[in-house]
């Protein structure tokens, strides 16, 4: 039937259409070339590489995947959150993404009813979806919502502050698990196998481990070790095996391990030195640390400012060295807007007034950065507000190139 | 140096400078967080006192706050209002509302995370609630984000990241009204 | 019930919070003032007055309800289209707005409905839908894809255009009432109380008038009066009552008569002198045509370029007396880049950087023109990748003001 | 004249250059449109005929157009591409498809409008379906609005406004192809 399907509709058109349309040569008088084939769908091809990058978009409503190399658009998914520009979550054993998401039934009114969206890695086509309660927790940095554990069987999403509990689903199964109360505690940080890690609101760290049905085989509180209020742990930590690295709004690196007996502080470090900090300097974005494991480098946006400008843009990209706790490089953010504006303004890439734009315009800065994981690593920058994707050399900062059109807003990026 | 030159470079120190609170591109997906809480004892208390003050409308049981500030210290549809001081998201004053109330065919949270703003007349603190306006897509007018006093998620009372529209029917949201509770007795920790 | 929500949130949240917040005084010890009273939801003013615009914006997927005098936001409604942009229908005697929308059960997939949403004009709440078969077709445009009668019972939505028909709906009875074939002619124009024209791909037009059950009681087609390959009629005409003008692509408007024994051509005369054409002045745009009906001035954007620039924006206004067919008038088109880029460059409106930028930024032009039909006239523009709203004192071309973040892309402007 | 004279003067005029065919802030709801019709008695085999050829590849019945072209006229990603003289929407090349195929997830819609464009080389005139690629949010990327030929909606198959992924699954526009049917014995009315 779908074959037939273009036939039925020229039939259909030319039963409506004008009697006569004589500007227009038959095609049968036409000479025959050859046509391009009709129909072809792509696929993302087989493998992804360590440079792939998802780049969330709120305006338009999904995510990009790109290759980190060259910039180019290997294929979407769409996100229904509103106010989302959430990535979503891939599993390369079993070859899916995996997209949280509600719909409503008139769109932005009626009933929701929130699902799992599942996509196949390499035609990027639904292949399934499973029913969730109606809770998924929604913020607008898009961090640590839901979290995929590492043997890729369940995914634990974040539900609403009122609920105090997070709801696991049985990727494997295709199906709801279970609802673990987590009262006090937030957002979710994969940790292992089947584990994963919370913070809460009394300045603890929470430790859950999943039995082979979801629910929850084992849970584990720490002491509070960090005051909420006065130097307040940032959410947007960066991994590192079964630790979590976060930074304080005062620039203090927080290590938190959360296997043992309890989760546990094992490192606190400053990254910054008292004349820094007297000169202002802190940490701050949406999405401002991350940390390279093998090099044992971590990258961390940092601006002059105050408190409450803890989402600020980074103006620079101090790094470290996570062993000796000592800052070794310091990388400048390059100019985002001109990519930016380029297309706005109709500017070729090779035209006189875009180089004159991109020598004179002056770096925004960023707000999120992420490392790939591989030897050769990238740095992905971007800024809230100017959807491109800076990309730098993670081992010299070099500027290699700016990914254009990604998307209108700075959501979340996320390597798959 | 040339008007280019400088034009580039005072919008940009002036991006810089609002960077934090203003910039219709990233206006949406800011999600509104809101929390009722100001205090253990006071947690049950105060979203029903606000319910009463509802039904008296503007009662007259003490003073409000002084709102008669020259400059957009004074202006409700500024992000500098000095009750904006913990907004994260479109004025409700800009799309149909006010800084008080929502647009027409919008619905109020009930639930809402809290600011501790300080008034330029008369120098005190006041507790502000963010109350989101829900069931109708972004606003996408006058975008804020100011974060004085801001905490992450896991002290969500004082987080404007969460979609505070949660606990309305829709969780669509369309922007967020600052109102007020009550005087404060501790300013924000930032202050 | 509704009452004790808030209380019952603050419950759930006192239960799972953390057991103490130190920081934050208790509210019983502070001092009470007078709080705003919570819950308070706005309506629109009973009047909406001659200037109110409706402004459409295809990524915000919502029609913003302007005050034109002022530039203020008095509501808004959602359209679900993701490539719409059109602005709902008004009627005044039933104080309801209409919206065609469809919606998928998955956001961008899955099943579509097909709706007319109705809210109330005065408090913009939902208070009814009317479920359409699954046909209404979707433009980039906007124009002429549905209209409201005049007797404000019936609208009629086109179709899909291998449909080849129009959907009529009751609005009184809130109920489907019909569906029209339309071989070969397409597009909605409203003629009258129960009645509407549309332009067909012959080069003729076709009237249909409304039966109460919302048949058609009478279609009438006239004789082919234009080529529609060698100079077609823009499908963006302006409204005289009974009568509509379309410009065609070589500039010559034609008037035409939907009443009668047919629909007929009633006057056909240039919009540009000889030595305008050859100096390659086009006509050209989204909605570049409007009329103030008692004053007989037709507004025509217009530009240099070449065939194939009718989608253009409109570097000029040229002002026409429609009795004498003479051009008597020429407006231009402010700048209205500065007015959208002003918020994202973070400059306040009296600045000396915007002042700057205001001075030296040239017009981009604009695509969309509508007037307003009271006795001191609002001319309304829009350039189709600027979400601002020009206004123009339609009577002298003056500019008097530009309305600010008016979506992000150039969506459909209507007069309510 | 300083320097913001001159980059304004030529950002705009490459603007008006341009505004017709690029511009992303426009990018959305540009519908597209299709036609599958050159002349009455092609219409029902015309698209029967480009099942088979798809069913064939890339068949050396005659010969192909040559692409061997410098410059953006050469690029299928570049609005000027020769083959986009008639397309409206974001190229599918630059959303994880190609000029002639559509992006991983997506469905072709069987119906389209068509264009007359000539091939810069061998100067001869190609007709060229504009296929959209559907069930997918807006792509984003890459929007071109070339309307050389293009007529209005009552002229279905060459107006590109309408929103042609009408024949598919779910009629939420991706992207669009530019596709080879056959030579065009005439020229577009603007040539």
């Amino acid at each position: 039937m779908k074959a037939l399907l273009p036939a039925l509709f020229a039939a259909i058109l030319f039963a409506l259409g004008p009697a006569a349309d004589t500007a227009w040569p038959s095609a049968p008088e036409a000479p025959i070339v050859t046509q391009d084939p009709h129909g072809v769908v792509e696929s993302v091809r087989p493998e992804l590489g360590p440079h792939a990058l998802w780049v969330g978009d709120r305006l338009f409503r999904h995510s990009i995947l790109f290759d980190g190399d060259n910039g180019q658009a290997l294929g979407m998914v769409d996100i229904t959150w509103t106010l989302g520009g959430v990535a979503p979550h891939t599993s390369h054993s079993r070859r899916e993404v995996y997209v949280v998401e509600p719909v409503y039934d008139r769109g932005h009114r009626g009933e929701r009813i929130d699902y799992v969206t599942i996509y196949d890695l390499h035609t990027l086509a639904v292949t399934g979806e499973i029913e969730l309660p109606t809770k998924g927790a929604e913020a607008g940095h898009g961090v640590a919502l839901s979290a995929l554990l590492d043997d890729e069987r369940f995914l634990v999403v974040l539900n609403l502050v009122q609920s105090g509990s997070v709801t696991v689903v049985d990727l494997e199964q295709r199906r709801f698990a279970a609802e673990i109360p987590t009262a006090g505690c937030s957002l979710v940080y994969p940790t292992g196998r089947r584990s994963f890690g919370m913070l809460c609101g009394d300045g603890a760290a929470l430790a859950i481990t999943l039995a082979d049905d979801g629910s929850a085989a084992e849970t584990r509180r720490s002491e509070p070790f960090f005051d909420v209020v006065a130097d307040p742990l940032s959410e947007k930590g960066a991994r590192d095996g079964s630790r979590w690295l976060f930074a304080s709004f005062d620039g203090y690196l927080h290590e938190v391990e959360f296997t043992g007996d309890k989760p546990s502080l094992v490192a606190r470090w400053s990254l910054m030195t008292d004349r820094e900090r007297a000169d202002s300097w802190l940490v701050g974005g949406s999405q401002h640390l991350a940390l390279h494991r093998d090099s044992r480098r971590l990258y961390s946006l940092v601006h002059q400012g105050q408190r409450g400008s803890h989402k600020d843009a980074g103006s620079e990209i101090w790094v470290y060295d996570t062993e000796n706790h000592a800052r070794i490089d310091t990388f400048e953010i390059p100019a985002l807007l001109p990519a930016f504006l380029r297309p706005v303004l109709g500017l070729a890439p090779d035209s006189l007034a875009y180089r004159v734009l991109s020598f004179f315009t002056p770096s925004m800065g960023a707000h999120r950065v992420v490392v790939s994981q591989d030897d050769e690593p990238l740095l992905f920058l971007r800024h809230g507000e100017i959807g491109v994707i800076g990309v730098l050399d993670a081992r010299d900062g070099r500027h290699l190139h700016t990914i254009e059109e990604a998307g209108m807003t700075g959501g979340e990026i996320r390597i798959p | 140096m040339s008007r280019l030159d400088r034009w580039m470079e005072n919008s940009s120190r002036a991006l810089a400078r609002r960077s934090g609170r203003r910039g219709f591109l990233a206006r949406l997906g800011r999600v509104i967080a809101g929390g009722t809480v100001t205090g253990v004892a006071a947690l049950p208390l105060l979203p029903v006192a606000r319910g009463q003050a509802s039904d008296e409308s503007h009662g007259s049981r003490a003073a409000a706050p002084p709102e008669d500030i020259q400059g957009p210290e004074g202006d409700p549809n500024h992000c500098d209002y000095w009750r904006n001081c913990a907004i994260d998201g479109f004025l409700c004053g800009c799309c149909g509302g006010s800084s008080t109330s929502c647009p027409p065919g919008t619905e109020m949270s009930p639930v809402t995370w809290i600011g501790t703003c300080r008034n330029p007349l008369d120098k005190k603190d006041y507790l502000i609630w963010y109350n989101d306006c829900c069931g109708r897509n972004p606003c996408g007018r006058c975008f804020c984000n100011r974060n004085e006093g801001e905490r992450p998620v896991y002290h969500p009372y004082r987080n404007n990241d969460i979609n505070w529209c949660a606990g309305a029917e829709s969780q669509v949201y369309n922007c967020s009204a600052a109102m007020i509770i009550g005087l404060a007795v501790e300013g924000q920790p930032e202050k």
